[in-house]
């Protein structure tokens, strides 16, 4: 363990963390019932779907990527996992199609980013009006709802008491840290942001690694799909339009540098929780929408100024 | 200037006595940015007002979006309200959302758009399908029940729009001689309304009619016409103040009210008297009227001057 | 390594845009062949006037990616600008006072970026993210969900009026066009940009002041922005709280169509401006051949990879 | 290479017969440009192998077809007269073949245990999991090899680029390779670090590995070299005994044409008004109480070990790093602010690393000629690209830029070439004041002794030049008097008269 520990980039406590105690602090003594334990619930469930595409996104990130695809891609597994389930009957065949869609889309990316060398921004905008189309078309634009055979319990249900977007949330963030601090997959992630040539030299596989780290936010947006369309009790082809710009938010926010392979996956789990915080809170003390949505962008320039201005080390702007 | 103050002073009150009085009325709406919510909005407040009673208003940051909704609806379910008013952002998802503001006990109205699944105290609206029709019907009249119209889709597979549209078909088919060139969609929006007459003035020559969907894409068909110099009879639906002016303007010949302010005066009366357990009807669905230049000077006045009727005049159970 | 940019008569530049003309060319062929009308000088001028709107904000935006930034927010910005620019015409009555008020804003949000990138050092993506919300939210605030509309002939001419037969704003975007290559390709200032996009480190120990040059493109972008937002504006005769939010990926699209580089350093307006035409007649095409508007998306996001890995496969071809 | 010569390594007893390692006529092209042409190559055990040539002879492309960087389009290898194929860097390290980089290799977020061991990390008793504890012990031991006294769990990031390039070499040790190539691994070493590696090398021999090293340094070939192998225009000239060969022989060969090393500062007049001052100045990048001064017509060299301080004050001088304290005159007015400002002062900075802080490699060669003169060449600021291009044209002319013309991209030329497209950017810009930071660096003989005939002539029209060298031997050559660094700070100042290799170490050494 000390080893691992000890292998993590050395990254400074983020802006964010303060940031978030601060909230925490103000809701628990300004809004009625923030403290509440179904309300500590809310706030995490919420937080999972998002949490589910923001790790991944670290990943991207370190390795000098980027995934704006991934809110369109989100949008499109649910309508195919609803489309598939009411095909065939059988939930089990919609949820596969649906991690098999988003993984589809995610190794698209990584193809076209690996063999092309095309810039990430690019391809994954592409990709995003491609999967938006296709959830339209497949969906001709409406929501599907009433899938049924216990679709919903994904996201209401709960196994030893724990609700189960939850143990998705806790799960991904394990298979995430021992990707990133315990594999030569980890190494190639950091590698291919810090120096490709490098792991070129040290006979490690650059183009796959690549296409790895797409694939697999393909994967995890597939699960995400699970949890919003356990939500929905359906699918909707513009359910989670634009979440990947809160995704990559919360990653920047959690003091991920956007060049060369230094980033914490503990920062982004903070970025996601503080967004959510300020969210619940604000509603909670029934703040009027607007200043929630000029809130949000506060709490991402903030947490960037704190780092700013306590000078923790941050790429020089891209 | 005033516009300032006046959305300064609603946050503050809305802010400050939300914790004061007994009777808090949640009010869900899809989004800060299209007039007709904002309309829809006051009428609750002003209700609500009338009454004694006080309301919390729970709009998306990001318009129109499901995941927000339901994040507001488990937040508002702690928070507890007396009652809420609730305006679905999708008319099939949020069915989820509803039971679980069943579940809390808490009786919630739906006003505006019917939602597919979920208990309801009562529906409070207009009926798209009838608002369609009949103000298809006035456009086809006034055509004299000859030449060519093109139809401005909402955004597709939304209820509002796919009810009204087929409101407009089924009043085309009283006019056999009418003849539709294009049906396509500007999704509500006045920009792509625009475009889209832009463009299908190239194809068609001759355009007598223009069914809109809604009141903006009706405003965006305007500004293309006069951008072509051309002329043609065009109505829209909701009633807002913009289109009231454009009527008054000459501009636009007649829009369907859909009486947002009564919907969201109300709604809100319905949540309350049901807390109050008074006597509520299931549903409340106001006639579907054309308002035109012959009709529009009741609905010309400044929001913040209107105020609800009384109960007994909306509800003659 | 050893491989040399062939064919020097032609810079990278001038080959990407040359490329882009012919994907326009071919595209406008197709959609021709389909349907009668679209090569109307009706339609044409159409297709150049909705363009227009895209390019003048894409021009600023080509600006900022070519110093090596990137500009979220000015979809935002010019929604906030068109609300205040119409606010303070309804006071006033004045245009003038109003398009002042919107370019004021435009500016001012530029600044605000530009500062926020070069002094506070936040990336770019992430700083006009940031903005993009709270702009937003001040927008919501002061509109209050409602809307101002009806506003003087005079100023509307600015989006919808014609002079000799071609639309005010095509106009703007040939002067637009004309005065931003002449900046880019023959003055100091658009060399440093140019020079501090490719590499920004090397400018700086060339003696190029960066710092000033990055926020000099996000300040023109956010006037771009606050331009865009008055004849948008005018255009649409009526301002409200979203307006202008579909336009940034738009933007973004037709700059990245237009072949500059993501990574800085090249690129130019010329391609920004065929970027924005692909665009415009695709959505064109659709009305015309009656394409639902579901396929949009879908399309756009073809075209926008189709373009850029073209690119990269002639590039690939010309070095090992 | 006095420090150097105190430590002889032990004459080579007899070489294996049979290579250990050989490249039969290996050709290479890039888009229709031959690099190699049917180049032979034995590598015997327990030899070093000289491998040296002008920048763009094919050395580097040589060691990356080696290596498995580079498929070869022609030709075949042998590994103890077996023929194998190395078509990947996983072939070439299954023959046991490490290569020691001249570009840095590393990746900065990780820490040295894992770049000592990128791709071949010891996997743990879970599959797929990495043995840290294993891992850094392994680390430990090679680094301790080196005399590297640096935590194993420390991220590269922010090294010394002498640092960088030991635990490059550690990389290349830990693979207990029986083939290694060294691609030039003293160019950043300072005398005492290349002592240590020259050691290292001789443990090798001993051990019998085969060694191929690439040097542009005379002095390397006839301390360490068994046998010296000449490459120019990717074909291979000579190969020779290191014992047969002379320096003047080598260079000749080396170039194709008869090159004089017998540059020596020519007496020039006597140097003139103090142009540039610093005292006592401290900065941000941790140098302390510096001063020096350089005068007009004199060669002022700035010494020390590699991480010293040179660059550090190369770069406070430019304004690129924040002055804390003290001032810095330029003739005799107090200068402040940052590189443009020193710019207008007519300074010019030529910096360490040609590819990240001089040139912008994706624009053209004229782009790069202009970009610091724009001002001075353009003052109304506008900018025409047709007398630009001429601008451009003529000074390529004049530094003798090997180059299809101004609108070549940078990235296409040699190190050298980049190296004079950097110096000619500041000739542009009317530059009084030259700060070299290394200006040698990774250039070939030919190439070197032309800069050192430039900065001559600078000096002589009326420039001032402060140069800094890791090459001890460039500084006693070239300078007309020298400072030297230690721990951030001068160590000392050296006259004409004192100047020698000795006094300079001497000055730079830590005494501990």
């Amino acid at each position: 363990m000390t080893e691992a520990t000890a292998r993590k980039p050395r990254i400074p406590i983020p802006g964010v963390a303060w940031l978030l105690i601060a909230l925490v602090a103000g809701f628990s003594i300004g809004a009625p019932g923030f403290a509440s334990g179904a309300n500590v619930s809310n706030i995490t469930q919420q937080a999972t779907v998002l949490l589910l595409l923001a790790l991944p996104m670290t990943l991207i990130i370190m390795a000098e990527g980027l995934d704006l695809s991934m809110g369109a891609s989100l949008s499109l597994c649910t309508v195919v996992l609803a489309a598939t389930s009411l095909a065939t009957g059988s939930l089990a065949l919609g949820i596969a199609a649906a991690i098999v869609t988003g993984t589809l889309i995610g190794v698209l990316n990584g193809a076209l980013i690996a063999w092309l060398d095309l810039p990430p921004f690019v391809v994954t905008l592409g990709t995003l009006g491609v999967a938006q189309g296709l959830a339209l078309l497949v969906a001709e634009g409406r929501g599907t709802t009433g899938v049924g055979g216990g679709l919903s319990s994904l996201w209401t249900g709960t196994v030893l008491g724990l609700p189960i977007p939850l143990l998705f949330a806790v799960g991904a963030w394990a298979v995430f840290h021992v990707l990133l601090h315990h594999t030569r997959f980890g190494v190639a992630v950091i590698g291919l942001g810090g120096n490709r040539e490098a792991l070129r030299l040290a006979a490690m596989p650059v183009r796959g690694s690549l296409i790895a780290v797409y694939a697999l936010g393909g994967f995890f947006v597939g699960v995400a799909a699970l949890l919003l369309a356990g939500r929905l009790d359906g699918g909707h082809p513009t359910a989670a339009i634009g979440t990947e710009f809160d995704a990559i938010a919360a990653v920047a926010v959690g003091g991920t540098l956007f060049e060369g392979g230094k980033g914490s996956l503990g920062g982004t789990v903070l970025g996601v929780l503080t967004v959510g915080v300020m969210r619940n809170g604000m509603n909670l003390m029934s703040m009027p929408s607007s200043l929630q949505v000029a809130a949000v962008g506060g709490v991402v320039i903030a947490a960037l100024l704190i780092d700013a201005v306590r000078g923790t080390p941050r790429a020089e702007p891209a | 200037m005033n516009r300032t103050i006046l959305a300064g002073a609603l946050a503050l009150c809305t802010l400050s006595i939300a914790h004061a009085a007994d009777e808090r009325i949640a009010v869900f709406t899809k989004n800060q940015t299209n007039p007709y919510f904002q309309v829809v909005r006051m009428g609750a407040d002003s209700a609500a007002k009338q009454m004694g009673a006080t309301t919390t208003h729970y709009i998306p940051t990001k318009p129109d979006s499901i995941p927000e909704q339901l994040s507001l609806i488990d937040d508002v379910v702690i928070k507890k309200p007396s009652a809420i008013v609730f305006t679905p952002v999708d008319y099939k998802a949020m069915g989820a959302g509803v039971a679980k503001m069943n579940a809390a006990g808490i009786p919630v109205v739906n006003v505006t758009d019917r939602s597919e699944n979920g208990k309801f105290v009562a529906f409070v609206g207009s009926s798209d399908y009838e608002l369609g029709k009949v103000t298809g019907r006035y456009l086809l009249q006034t055509m004299g029940g000859k030449g060519n119209v093109v139809i401005l889709e909402g955004v597709k597979g939304s209820l509002v729009s796919s009810d009204r549209v087929r409101g407009f078909q089924d009043a085309l088919k009283e006019f056999p001689n009418v003849k539709v060139l294009a049906s396509q969609p500007g999704n509500f929006q006045r920009l792509q309304a625009l475009q889209v007459m832009e463009n299908l003035m190239q194809t068609y020559p001759q355009i007598e009619g223009i069914m809109a969907a809604n009141d903006s894409m009706a405003s965006g068909a305007i500004e293309a016409l006069e951008g072509a110099n051309r002329k043609s009879l065009v109505i829209g639906i909701n009633g807002t103040k913009e289109a009231i002016d454009a009527i008054k303007a000459g501009t636009l010949l007649a829009t369907g009210d859909y009486n947002g302010y009564l919907q969201g005066c109300v709604s809100t009366m319905v949540a309350i008297r049901e807390l109050r357990k008074l006597p509520v009807p299931k549903e409340v669905v106001f006639p579907a009227t054309v308002v035109n230049k012959s009709n529009y000077l009741p609905l010309d006045v400044p929001l913040d001057s209107r105020a609800c009727p009384k109960w007994e005049d909306v509800v003659k159970s | 390594m050893n491989a040399v940019a062939t064919n020097l008569s032609l810079t990278p530049e001038q080959r990407a845009v040359l490329s882009r003309v012919l994907v326009l060319i071919l595209l406008g062929a197709g959609i021709a062949f389909a349907s009668s009308t679209f090569l109307n000088t009706g339609n044409l001028l159409n297709l150049l006037r909705q363009a227009s709107l895209i390019f003048l904000l894409a021009s600023g935006l080509t600006l900022v990616v070519l110093c090596g930034g990137l500009d979220l927010s000015i979809g935002a910005n010019v929604a906030l600008s068109a609300c205040l620019a119409a606010t303070a015409m309804k006071a006033t009555g004045s245009p003038l006072v109003g398009c002042a008020a919107g370019a004021a804003c435009g500016l001012a949000v530029g600044t605000v970026n530009g500062l926020l990138v070069t002094r506070v050092r936040i990336p770019p993506f992430i700083a006009t993210y940031g903005t993009l919300w709270i702009i937003h939210g001040v927008t919501y605030w002061y509109m209050a969900g409602e809307s101002v509309h009806g506003f003087p002939p005079a100023f509307r001419a600015l989006g919808s009026g014609y002079w000799l037969g071609v639309p005010v704003p095509v106009y703007l975007m040939g002067i637009v066009l004309v005065l931003g290559t002449f900046f880019l390709q023959y003055t100091a200032w658009g060399q440093e940009i140019y020079a501090t996009g490719a590499n920004t480190e090397a400018a700086a120990l060339s003696g190029v002041p960066v710092l000033q040059r990055r926020l000099l493109v996000y300040v023109l972008s956010g006037g771009m922005a606050g331009l865009a937002s008055l004849v948008f504006l005018a255009r649409l005769n009526s301002a409200e709280g979203d307006m202008g939010e579909a336009l940034t990926l738009q933007a973004i699209g037709a700059v990245l169509i237009g072949g500059t580089s993501l990574f800085g350093g090249s690129g130019s307006l010329t391609g920004t401006l065929v970027g924005a035409l692909i665009l415009t007649a695709v959505l064109n095409g659709m009305n015309l051949l009656g394409i639902s508007a579901n396929w949009q998306p879908l399309i756009t996001g073809l075209i926008v990879i189709a373009s850029v890995g073209a690119d990269a496969l002639s590039r690939r071809r010309r070095s090992d | 290479m006095s420090a150097v010569a105190r430590r002889p390594i032990e004459p080579l007893t007899a070489a294996a017969p049979a290579p250990l390692f050989a490249l039969k006529g290996i050709t290479k092209r890039f888009a229709g440009v031959t690099a190699l042409d049917d180049v032979s190559l034995d590598l015997h055990g327990g030899e070093v192998h000289m491998l040296m040539g002008e920048n763009g002879a094919g050395k580097s492309t040589l060691m990356k077809v080696l290596c498995g960087a580079y498929r070869s389009d022609g030709g075949s290898f042998e590994a103890d007269g077996r023929p194998v194929t190395v078509t990947s860097a996983a072939d070439a390290r299954r023959l046991g073949v490490a290569v020691i980089f001249q570009e840095y290799s590393l990746v900065p977020h990780l820490d040295i245990a894992h770049n000592v061991f990128l791709g071949r990390e010891p996997r743990g008793r879970l599959p797929g999991l990495i043995d840290h504890a294993r891992m850094h012990r392994e680390a430990r031991a090679v680094l301790d090899r080196l005399g590297l006294d640096l935590d194993t769990r420390r991220t590269v990031e922010g090294l010394g680029i002498a640092q960088q390039q030991m635990i490059e070499i550690a990389k290349a040790l830990s693979q207990q390779a029986r083939i290694l190539v060294l691609d030039e691994p003293t160019a950043a070493l300072s005398d005492r670090e290349t002592e240590r590696l020259f050691a290292v090398i001789g443990d090798l021999r001993r051990d019998g590995v085969a060694m191929a090293y690439i040097s542009h340094r005379m002095a390397e070939v006839f301390t360490l070299g068994d046998r010296v192998t000449v490459l120019r225009d990717g074909r291979r000239i000579a190969s020779m005994p290191a014992g047969e060969a002379t320096a003047d022989e080598l260079v000749t060969l080396m170039v194709g044409r008869k090159v004089d090393m017998s540059y020596r500062r020519d007496d020039r007049p006597a140097p003139g008004a103090r142009v540039l001052e610093m005292r006592d100045v401290s900065a941000t990048s941790g140098i302390h109480d510096v001063s020096l001064h350089v005068r007009v017509g004199e060669i002022v060299g700035l010494a020390g070990l590699v991480g010293s301080g040179r660059t550090e004050v190369a770069r406070a001088i430019f304004g690129a790093d924040a002055v804390t304290s003290g001032t810095i005159r330029i003739d005799d007015r107090v200068h402040r602010g940052g590189p443009t400002q020193a710019r207008g002062h007519g300074l010019g900075l030529i910096p360490e690393s040609r590819k990240q802080q001089g040139l912008a490699l994706s624009r053209t060669v004229g782009d790069n000629l202009l970009v610091a003169g724009l001002r001075r060449l353009f003052p109304s600021s506008l900018y025409r690209p047709g007398r630009a291009h001429e601008h451009g044209a003529s000074m390529i002319s004049r530094m003798r830029i090997a180059t299809r013309g101004p609108r070549q991209v940078s990235r296409n030329l040699s190190g050298g070439n980049q190296q004079k497209v950097v110096i000619g950017k500041w000739l542009l810009a009317g530059t009084r004041i030259y700060l070299f930071d290394e200006p040698t660096r990774g250039i070939d003989v030919g190439a070197k002794e032309e800069i050192f005939r430039l900065i001559d002539q600078l000096v002589k029209d009326g420039c001032a030049v402060l140069m800094i060298s890791s090459e001890l031997s460039e500084i006693v050559r070239v300078c007309d008097r020298a400072y030297v660094m230690k721990e951030k700070r001068i160590a000392g100042e050296l006259s004409q008269a004192e100047l020698s290799e000795t006094n300079l170490l001497r000055l730079a050494m830590h005494h501990d």
